[in-house]
Parts: C-alpha cells; structure tokens; sequence
C-alpha cells in the first residue's frame, strides 16, 4: 500500500525531507524500518507518531493512503 | 471544518480587538479570561531572540484544537464559549502568537478553564518553533514547565 | 495621583483596545493574563436585569487599587505590570464593567497573579452596584463567592 | 471639632444623605451616637467605616477635617 509521511519542526530540518510518499508498504513496522534506513538522522531525536492526525501508542494496522508524522515535542504557545 | 485555529503570522490588535467586540452578545457571561502570549527577547547566552518561528501538522492541531474545546466544554457547564488562536509562521519579539479566550457566567469558571485550555495547548497542539537570534542563528526550542 | 482605576461608564472596546497596543512594549514578557467582567442578563424571580449601576468611595478606591497594585509586584517578581480598569455609573448588559491586565515574563505568574488581583478588587475596592432591571426597579447587590 | 461624614451605597439611599458635617464633635464614640441618632435606619444595615479611606477596626482618635466613611460590603467588579 501507499503511505504517506510527514516530519516536522527539528526533523523535517533534520531529514531535509517534510514529506515522503513510501509504496509497497506492506505494516507499520516495515514502514519504520525504511524510514529508519532512509534517515538515520532521527534516531538522535525524541519524537512521537501520528497516524491521521490521532498519536499512536503502538504499532497501528496502516491502510492504503494513511498520513505518517513524525513529530518532535510540540512546542506551542 | 470551519473551526480555524491557526493565524499566518502574529495575531494583530486587529483580530483581538474584533474578537472583543463580539463578547457583548453574550449576555448570559460574566467574565471572561483572555491568555496571550507574546514572544520574549529571550537571551540565550551572548544571543538575543529577535523572533520565533512556529510551524505546525495544521489538520492536527485543528483537529486537536477541537477537541480542547469540546473537553472544556464537557468539564465546565458554565462555560459559554472557548476561543483558540496560535501563529504559524515568523512572529517578531513583542507580538502575539497565542490568544485564548473563555467566556463563562462566573468569573472562576472563566479563569480555571482559560488557564486549563493553556496547558491543554502547550500539552497536544502539534506545533514547533525555533528561535531565531539578532544574528540570524536559530535554535528549536522545546516547551518548559514554566 | 496620576493612577486613575476609575472609568466613568462602560470600559469601552476601544479602550481595551488601546492597552492590547501598548503589550509589545513589554519585549521581557512572554505572557499576559486579561480579565473582563461584564454585566449579565441574570434573572432575579419575574425580573431580568437589564444595566447595573455602580458607585465608589472614589479616593479610597484608587488608593486601595495602588495597594493591590504593590503587593502584586512585590509577591510575584516575574510580573512587570499591571493594570486595573472598573467602571462608575451605568453600565449595560454585555458591557464591560470591570479590566484587569497582568504581564509576566512566563504564563504561570500571570494567570495567578491576575485571578489574584481579581479577587482582591472583589474584597478590597469600596465599590457598591444596584442591579437595574428592565421595569427599571432596581435592588442593591452584594458580592457573592461564586 | 468639624468632621465630614459619608455614606455609600444601600446606606446613601436609606439615610437619603451621601455627605453630612458634624461640627464639635469630640471623639468617634460621640459622633458614632449622633449619626445613630440622627439615622437610625443604618442599623438594619451591615456596614464597615473607614477614616480617610483607611478601614478602621477599633475606635480611632479623630483630628480636625478628618473623613469617616460609612460603607456597606464592597461590591465592586
């Protein structure tokens, strides 16, 4: 399946990369493993997962077109 | 989904003030708590903030945006209405990036619960901000618990 | 005395409006807390309450307001300013009878110290009001603890 | 001595006075029974009195010109 992945504040500049279409995505797993191999960079980095728009706490089933961020500690206000 | 949250740049006198103009119509408030939050001439070492840029997930942070209101909504029955606005984009030392307003019929209903939607933002809304010096470096910064 | 707390009147948006101008003079505050009472439609048996009519002991009350004032500054000295507006004479439902603006350098001191100041006008400015109701009685109102 | 009197609030209303002079007064206790006396209807009332916009909490020494302020609980904001 096609997922899309989003990373932001200090990983985006990190990873030089706001957004990345990954196809053939078959788990979530599998999905961390690529991103984990396309950007080393992260593992320096505290972050959490959203799966559209919700936090996932562990390992979500994906389906086709789901959005993927990758989201450093808010920090708003 | 018509609730909008996010405001390019800083949030003027503009728009606060338009949003005071509106509190009149609710004639069953009594009070209502406003938080704004500007951003600081911070030193950090030899360096001074000169401004902060936020950027934010948008679809997110509205989605997360209602649902802070909802859950304040739910808590305090007194509560008329919460209002959230949050900058994205560069905003300079002295201007505003964050405007809560809660209008309750008592005024401690209206102060608890503006003071609650402020953690409930610094806590969920999925947005960053990087500091930007008077030399043009920059530097993520992270909330405190202050 | 150049401290004057008391308006003749509502506290008008384009007052308020005013002082949200002068925040970004403030560039070591990070955050303001804004309170603002406002008359409300309450409903006392068959009558609703259309204004309330508010009046002062006006020496003292600027007196007392510069004494909550002092003891703000002196217990929180992360707080760079405050201000206190409260009206005298008629004020409308939906109007705004009552403005308190506290700047500090981080959101804490100024959402405590403005709920602070706010329950020390409520027990210390020799202020009195006579709600109005719409068949123009009216009846003399004393603070409750809500 | 000559003294200037004031009430505020429900107590303006029900003595129909806001400002009276008292003249040879010759402490509080006497004035505070010529006040009683020439406004008996501030008894049915809850008041606190203030000399020159200081509350006062025991009978104080009064001086010439002195302010004494009759006032109902507050009810400001």
């Amino acid at each position: 399946m096609e997922i899309q992945v989003f990373f932001f504040g200090v990983l985006a500049e990190a990873t030089k990369t706001a957004f990345k279409h990954y196809r053939g995505v078959t788990s979530f797993e599998e999905l961390k493993m690529r991103i984990g191999d396309d950007f080393p960079e992260i593992s320096h980095y505290n972050y959490r997962i959203a799966v559209n728009n919700e936090l996932v706490y562990e390992d979500p089933v994906l389906k086709e077109g789901d959005e993927v961020a990758y989201m450093p500690p808010f920090a708003g206000g | 989904m018509s609730y909008k949250i996010l405001v390019n740049g800083p949030i003027t006198r503009k728009i606060m003030s338009s949003i005071l103009a509106s509190l009149a119509k609710n004639t069953d408030a009594g009070g209502h708590s406003v938080f704004i939050g500007q951003v600081r001439a911070d030193i950090r070492g030899a360096k001074r903030v000169r401004a902060i840029e936020y950027s934010a997930y948008e679809k997110m942070a509205e989605t997360e945006a209602g649902k802070i209101k909802e859950s304040i909504l739910a808590e305090f029955n007194d509560v008329k209405s919460v209002e959230i606005l949050h900058s994205v984009g560069i905003v300079m030392v002295g201007e505003t990036s964050l405007f809560v307003l809660v209008s309750a019929g008592h005024r401690h209903h209206a102060i608890d619960a503006c003071s609650r939607v402020v953690e409930m933002i610094k806590a969920t809304l999925p947005v960053w901000k990087k500091e930007i010096f008077e030399d043009n470096s920059a530097m993520w910064k992270e909330n405190s618990l202050d």
